[in-house]
């Protein structure tokens, strides 16, 4: 097999992950969705890493989880604020600003 | 080439100790300083008692971004790379620095405007409260001054995103700027439904954005081996068979970026954002967040992508154009003068994309010209907004705006120059600023871009003359809006606005020239 | 280290390949049970399976010290953290299988083959026949070594800057969660309010004559309808015709 | 066409260092005015009154320097600051005063000054009457820079200032209803125009590198034919817009609904002659493009025949006036059409209508003034004695326009017909037609507008008490009478105006075939003769209805019962004209005006589609995005294919 192959099952995992951000309703679905995304960009920065031979790959991932902890942290924050005032966490409920 | 170098250096960590890289704390000092003055505010939130934070949270951010222009003062003509190439301080970076931090000033004295509001201030006081809680009304003449260091890092953000010469850099600066910004949005003191909305929206949108950042990121790494800007653009220089993963790069980064900027169709964030959120954070979002994000851009694609500037610049003519046209042509039909005042950011993006697509050094200098203009505009225009209110909160609704000059001349005509400024009638910065971007495409062979971006804004300048009608030409209705006694505070963010409006639009020599000044060496590479 | 560089890995060991080819299809499998179960835990408990899976491939890619960070801080603590606040706002809340938006199914699936295709396509042409240098000689003292020192020399400033993203976080997570707790009114202080306050008589309790005691809402018969005798006679004619649309009074 | 020589003016020394004064006096009164608010209620409309006399005053003095000078030193130009300095080229602000400019000057701050002065009468009731002097003054001060800069964009500032200066007056009555619409329809098809302009400037930007008049002029002739034309069609469709030039016309007439001292000064005097200022400023460009200036002669004929006709339809007689003003500057247009030969001729027409034009509106004003403020023709009736001194200014621009001689619109009127002739060919011949049939139809419909006015039976509401205006107004009204009566004599005998514009916009030509010049105005006075004919026919010697006959026009009409009798005359002459009006009043209010409403609405209604997209739910942005991204590296893998 070809080291490379991670590569485009990252690339699966990637889009899986933004077609379920186009389709979830529910906000910390949606929000998990991007999580997928973002576990993919780590496993090509890893497999990258591999290709090159350079750890340089492996150190920008362990950046992607300190980031996504702390987007963690706030993006739930305000997932659970706008549920407290309008006991709904779906995306589709929060559409007062349009047009 | 450069892939076996870096991977030189760092498999040549067998043995010895491990040196630090040289950083230049001066260099950084601008940077540095805002983020401690926003550290500082963190304690403070701690240890001040609540009473005294009102007072003294915006003093100690205005104290610090004045520390913080002195310092980028003081580093003119600065042009090194430091950190181990993490950032690049030069030209337009200080620039830009510089703007971002005048911006935050004028941002602080709107956040700490308190008398606009009966209940004080355009901030919850209490965002955990539900409305109608009774914590809620006890609170009432407090704000969350947590506002003041989440603002402050957020210009930190931003002076980092737009000098990171190192794209992980770049990332953790993206994200610096970004939290921020959701919480911010979140919250305005009425209409709380809406300004969490807004929240959300930006958060899960944002999110999704920057994950495609992220995998660009990951796809430079894989083309080059490095994720330092000069890495990519020499190794861009030798195109092979991988260099599907450069374009990918190229194309996924720029997609975080363009969003950041409200390009169409990336944009639609930014009418719901700008409605919702707080009109103090909207304006500083409007200006700052704009210049900070094409900083990056103007980055990005000038140095790590100049030798493949012939396949990227007409991506850029397609979506500059899509953001003139979607941006004046939608604008026209809005009723909200927050949202309509959204779709006119849209439009200029446009406007400073064509100046980008321009790829020469004049590109350079006339897009960040441009912002800085458009910057002062649009705080002074969100100021007077805050000014124009009915029984509850803003006056938003353009109907409630109708004859305004009636009970409030002056207020109607500072709205109207704005606006004109906006439009780009000669003798504001608008049109300064307009013409010399577009001078700089037609230097850099966009003449067509030019073309279309005449014509829109011919159009865009129909919506700016409506609302000038609407205020001067109608009568008041009866339930119309209150012009509000706000403090000095937002008065002066007012007299800020027209004054540089003016100053750059019947003389901006010196503002010109210090920004072809700093444009002159380009990004440092 | 010419030699090293030389070298480089054309092709996996077989071992590498089955764990791929097995756990490929898992975690592909999981990430589409991500999108499409219809219970939040059931996503959540996807993304840990995919997450795994991912660890899984660190530690078989050299990458130890990612794999365990990847266990222990992304599908220990982060999700953690998930199925923390999917507790807290319902744990029953799940989609209802019809799509509200027009198009919005075509479109996803539409511009997902799109993007897929844009992306796994030249993708595979581009690295057909690649030989990966592999991570022998990078990680020669150690991965977790070899990390640190990058850390601390190329991006150290970026490790600096990270903890202002930590500072943010917490006080982001204060500023929406922290409330200012009221003292709370004691009995007579309540009962107070009710009989002795401003009102010309006694507050209605709760449930007795109307659900909301606001003044446009009629009160209720005892066979449970509403009555629109009890509305008040000042009301406008537009705020009563408002009233019987919403509680659906009849005439 | 041998390439132009460099352009060089001279510096500014003595007085002519002060030039600057000339703007700043309005512009004060403007800023004075605007931003003093209520304070300056009592004595601000006197202020606004005095800015532009004391502008004039120092034009005067500026005029005899220039007098004093030699005719090759009357170009003088300088440099105040640089405005945008940007891609080592430089937009500096300055001025350059010449002839051209001289005239322009002198025009403006002249009729101007009178124009302020009738208004302190006109306006003395509106409560507004600060705020009216105070755009007034932003105007006279907008147009000075127009006339002065010595460079595209700094004429530009003027340009645009102009258009929101008549903008705000066009709406200062934003109360009535048709005002507000009248504004919004000068502002579209202004905005059309703006965008040539803007063009032409961004055109000589590319392709000189420069913007001001000396380095345009002297490279325009090294540079190709093809920019020479793209330069001459956007600057004539940025003269349209201004001028109210076919197709761009249809916003003037409405603009009528503006005070009448606007109408006078913006809407008949200066501004829209800013179109025919703007070609014969850019002389030297149209000179190197002979399709250019066949453009602008075209424009010109048909504005010309379009605007007398539809003149004859009306009944209010402000709009009339206007259709009259769309006809007149048609001349000049054409005028400045033959290049050398008719530049000056143009100015001299622009002149003369400036004074006789402004006579007639003013004096139209007084009308309104004793009349309730009613327009419409078919309320007047038997007015002369009641306003004696109006009903004589009247006579005396109506004298001046139709071309009795020796009254001004002879001598400039039938000056630019012959150089039309003289231009010979078939083109030189059928402009000089239409110029003599334009003449016939301006009589016409003048002669009916001073039938229905003042000599016909009185058809006035009882109420009415109709009165001569007070002496503030008629004071200016008379000066300018007599202005309107003479000038254009004083101007063409003797090429009194040609050889005092050859430093600006060249040495005068001969045609290619010189005719007795007696004998063409001897064809156009008869032709004329027949259209008063016509007039006192229709609208003296028959009782004039009160509403207005339908279903045909006023002119076919008349035309039916008294003129034609004999059905070869309604074969050949009525019907043509029936059809031909028809059909023009038609296109102007349907087809112009449902162009700029299809436009706006077209416009509109996309913005209504596109809005929908932005459904408010999270799912469709992210839609857009992911949309876009596929679009993004779509396009970038193709172009990476190329």
């Amino acid at each position: 097999m070809n080291p490379a192959n991670y590569l485009l099952l990252s690339g699966v995992l990637f889009t899986i992950g933004t077609v379920g951000v186009l389709l979830r309703r529910n906000a910390i679905v949606v929000f998990m969705s991007v999580e997928l995304m973002l576990n993919a960009v780590n496993l090509s920065l890893v497999t990258f890493s591999r290709l090159k031979g350079t750890l340089d790959g492996q150190v920008i991932a362990f950046f992607v989880m300190v980031v996504a902890a702390a987007e963690v942290v706030v993006g739930l924050a305000i997932i659970v604020t706008i549920f407290r005032t309008r006991r709904s966490a779906s995306v589709d409920d929060a559409n007062l600003l349009k047009y | 080439m450069i892939s076996h170098l870096a991977s030189a250096s760092s498999t040549a960590v067998a043995a010895g100790d491990i040196k630090l890289p040289s950083i230049s704390y001066s260099a950084l000092s601008p940077i540095l300083v805002v983020f401690g003055v926003a550290c500082l505010g963190v304690l403070l939130e701690g240890f001040l008692p609540s009473r005294l934070r009102p007072q003294v949270q915006p003093v100690v951010a205005v104290l610090g971004f004045a520390a913080a222009l002195g310092c980028v003062v003081s580093l003119a003509g600065t042009h090194e790379l430091t950190a181990a190439n993490a950032v690049a301080i030069d030209g337009p970076a200080l620039f830009i620095e510089g703007t971002l931090v005048l911006f935050g000033m004028v941002s602080v004295l709107m956040f700490a405007e308190r008398k606009a509001d009966p209940d004080g201030g355009a901030l919850v006081a209490d965002a955990a409260s539900l409305p109608g809680q009774g914590t809620h009304r006890l609170a009432a003449r407090n704000s969350q001054t947590e506002a003041y260091p989440l603002m402050v890092f957020a210009v930190a953000g931003m002076m980092l995103f737009a000098a990171a010469d190192n794209l992980l850099v770049m990332f953790v600066a993206l994200e610096i700027l970004s939290l921020p910004l959701y919480l911010l949005s979140g919250l305005a003191r009425r209409r709380r439904l809406l300004s969490q909305e807004a929240a959300l929206k930006y958060f899960l949108l944002g999110a999704f954005s920057s994950a495609f950042f992220l995998y660009g990121i990951a796809m430079l790494y894989g083309y080059s081996g490095t994720v330092s800007l000069q890495g990519i653009a020499v190794s861009s220089g030798l195109l092979g068979k991988t260099d599907f993963f450069l374009y990918l790069g190229l194309g996924l980064l720029g997609i975080g970026l363009l969003f950041k900027i409200g390009a169409v169709p990336f944009h639609a964030w930014t009418p719901d954002v700008y409605q919702g959120a707080p009109t103090p954070v909207t304006a500083f979002m409007s200006a700052a967040t704009k210049i900070a994000a094409f900083g990056a851009l103007l980055r990005v694609l000038y140095v790590s992508f100049a030798p493949t500037q012939w396949d990227w610049r007409p991506v850029v003519w397609l979506f500059a154009i899509l953001t003139m046209v979607v941006g004046a042509i939608v604008a026209i039909t809005q009723r909200d003068v927050k949202r309509l005042l959204a779709y006119s950011t849209i439009a200029h993006s446009g406007f400073i994309l064509v100046g980008v697509a321009a790829a020469t050094q004049n590109g350079i200098s006339s897009s960040i010209f441009y912002l800085l203009a458009y910057g002062f505009t649009s705080l002074g225009a969100f100021a007077v907004v805050m000014l124009v209110r009915s029984g509850d909160g803003e006056a938003n609704d353009l109907g409630q705006w109708q004859g305004l000059a009636r009970r409030s001349p002056l207020l109607a005509g500072t709205f109207a120059f704005l606006l004109f400024a906006l439009a780009g009638i000669p003798l504001t910065s608008g049109f300064t600023g307009k013409f010399v971007v577009f001078s700089a495409a037609i230097g850099g062979n966009a003449t067509f871009l030019v073309v279309v971006a005449l014509v829109t804004s011919a159009i865009a300048a129909f919506f700016y003359v409506k609302i000038v009608v609407l205020m001067f030409f109608q009568e008041p209705r009866a339930e119309g809006p209150v012009v509000v006694r706000g403090s000095v505070l937002t008065y002066a963010a007012v007299g800020v606005g027209i004054a540089v409006t003016l100053m750059l639009g019947i003389y901006p020599q010196p503002v010109l020239d210090l920004a072809r000044e700093a444009a002159q060496f380009g990004f440092v590479s | 280290m010419t030699t090293v560089l030389a070298q480089g890995i054309t092709h996996t060991t077989g071992w590498e390949s089955a764990i791929f080819y097995v756990l490929g299809t898992i975690a592909v499998l999981a990430a589409l049970g991500l999108v499409l179960a219809r219970s939040a835990i059931h996503c959540a408990l996807m993304l840990v399976v995919v997450q795994f899976c991912l660890a899984v491939f660190y530690f078989v890619q050299d990458a130890p010290f990612l794999g365990a960070v990847q266990i222990i801080v992304y599908a220990g603590a982060i999700m953690v953290l998930f199925l923390f606040v999917i507790m807290l706002i319902g744990i029953d809340s799940s989609d209802s299988l019809v799509e509200v938006l027009r198009g919005q199914r075509v479109a996803a699936v539409v511009l997902g083959f799109g993007f897929a295709g844009l992306i796994v396509f030249p993708t595979g042409s581009a690295i057909a026949g690649t030989t990966a240098v592999g991570l022998d000689s990078a990680n020669g003292v150690g991965n977790v070594q070899g990390i640190a020192r990058l850390l601390f020399t190329n991006y150290v400033f970026a490790f600096e800057i990270v903890s202002a993203l930590l500072i943010i976080a917490a006080v982001g997570a204060m500023v929406l969660g922290h409330r200012e707790r009221a003292p709370r009114p004691t009995q007579r202080e309540l009962s107070e309010q009710r009989i002795a306050g401003e009102h010309p008589s006694a507050w209605t309790g709760p449930g007795v004559y109307a659900d909301h005691d606001a003044v446009d809402s009629p009160a209720l018969l005892p066979d449970g309808s509403p009555t629109r005798a009890s509305l008040p006679e000042n009301m406008s004619q537009d705020d009563i015709i408002d009233v019987i649309e919403r509680v659906g009074i009849e005439k | 066409m041998p390439p132009a020589a460099p352009v060089q003016y001279l510096p500014a020394t003595g007085v002519f260092s002060a030039t600057w004064l000339l703007v700043l006096f309005p512009l004060i009164g403007a800023a004075v005015l605007l931003l003093g608010g209520r304070y300056t209620n009592k004595w601000g409309p006197y202020l606004g009154v005095l800015t532009p006399c004391l502008s004039f005053v120092f034009a005067l003095f500026l005029w005899m320097a220039m007098i004093g000078r030699s005719g090759d030193s009357r170009e003088i130009s300088s440099t105040l600051w640089t405005w945008i300095p940007v891609n080592g080229f430089h937009v500096d602000v300055g001025y350059l005063i010449d002839p051209l400019s001289m005239t322009f000057v002198l025009l403006i701050t002249g009729v101007g000054g009178l124009i302020h002065i009738y208004s302190l009468g006109y306006m003395a009731h509106d409560e507004r009457i600060r705020l009216f002097f105070g755009y007034m003054n932003l105007f006279v001060a907008s147009m000075l820079i127009l006339v002065l800069a010595n460079d595209y964009l700094v004429l530009y500032v003027g340009w645009e200032g102009v258009g929101l200066a008549s903008y705000l007056l066009i709406s200062f009555w934003y109360f009535k209803p048709e005002a507000a619409t009248a504004g919004k329809k000068a502002f579209v098809m202004n905005r059309v125009g703006d965008v040539g302009l803007s063009l032409a400037i961004m055109t000589m930007f590319w392709a000189f590198g420069q913007t001001n008049f000396a380095a345009v002029f002297g490279g325009i002739g090294g540079a190709g034919s093809g920019v020479a034309l793209a330069l001459t069609l956007l600057l004539l469709l940025g003269a349209c817009g201004k001028s109210g030039q076919f197709p761009l016309q249809a916003w003037l007439p409405d603009a009528m609904t503006g005070p009448t001292p606007v109408s006078a000064l913006i809407h008949a005097a200066t501004m829209v002659t800013a179109g025919v200022y703007l070609i014969a400023r850019s002389a030297t460009i149209y000179n190197a493009s002979q399709d250019g200036r066949t453009a602008v002669l075209l424009v010109g004929a048909i504005t010309l025949m379009i605007g007398a006709i539809i003149g004859c339809a009306y009944d209010d007689i402000k709009k009339v006036l206007a259709y009259s003003t769309v006809s007149q500057i048609g001349y000049m247009v054409l005028a400045t059409g033959l290049g050398t030969a008719g530049y000056a001729l143009g100015i001299a027409h622009l002149l003369s209508h400036g004074f006789f034009k402004s006579t007639m509106f003013l004096s139209a004003g007084s009308v309104m003034e004793g009349m309730e403020d009613t327009t419409d023709m078919r309320r007047f009736g038997a007015l002369t004695k009641a306003m004696s001194v109006t009903h004589i200014t009247f006579l005396c621009g109506y004298l001046a326009i139709i071309g009795i001689p020796p009254f001004s619109g002879f001598w400039t009127k039938d000056a630019i017909i012959e150089a039309a002739w003289d231009k010979g060919g078939t083109s030189g011949t059928l402009l000089a037609i239409t110029g003599i049939v334009g003449a016939g139809f301006t009589a016409f419909y003048m002669t009916r507008l001073m039938s229905m006015t003042f000599w016909s039976k009185s058809r006035w509401r009882e109420t009415f008490r109709p009165h001569d205006a007070p002496k503030v107004m008629l004071v200016p009204m008379g000066i300018l009478a007599a202005g309107a009566l003479c000038v254009g004599g004083i101007l063409v005998i003797g090429r009194l105006l040609q050889n005092w514009l050859v430093p600006s916009v060249g040495e005068y030509t001969e045609g290619v075939r010189a005719v007795n010049p007696w004998l063409m105005s001897t064809i156009t006075l008869i032709v004329v003769l027949f259209g008063v004919a016509g007039g006192v026919q229709g609208f003296v010697r028959r009782p004039v209805p009160t509403t207005a006959p339908v279903p045909v026009s006023p002119l076919v009409m008349a035309a039916r019962h008294d003129l034609y009798d004999n059905a070869f005359n309604e074969a050949v002459l009525m019907r043509p004209g029936q059809w031909a009006t028809r059909v023009l009043v038609f296109f102007d209010n349907r087809g112009v005006d449902g162009l700029v409403n299809g436009l706006a609405a077209f416009i509109g209604g996309t913005s209504g589609a596109l809005r929908k997209l932005q459904t408010g739910f999270v799912r469709s942005y992210a839609v857009g995005i992911l949309g876009g991204a596929v679009v993004a590296l779509g396009a970038l893998l193709l172009l990476r294919a190329a």
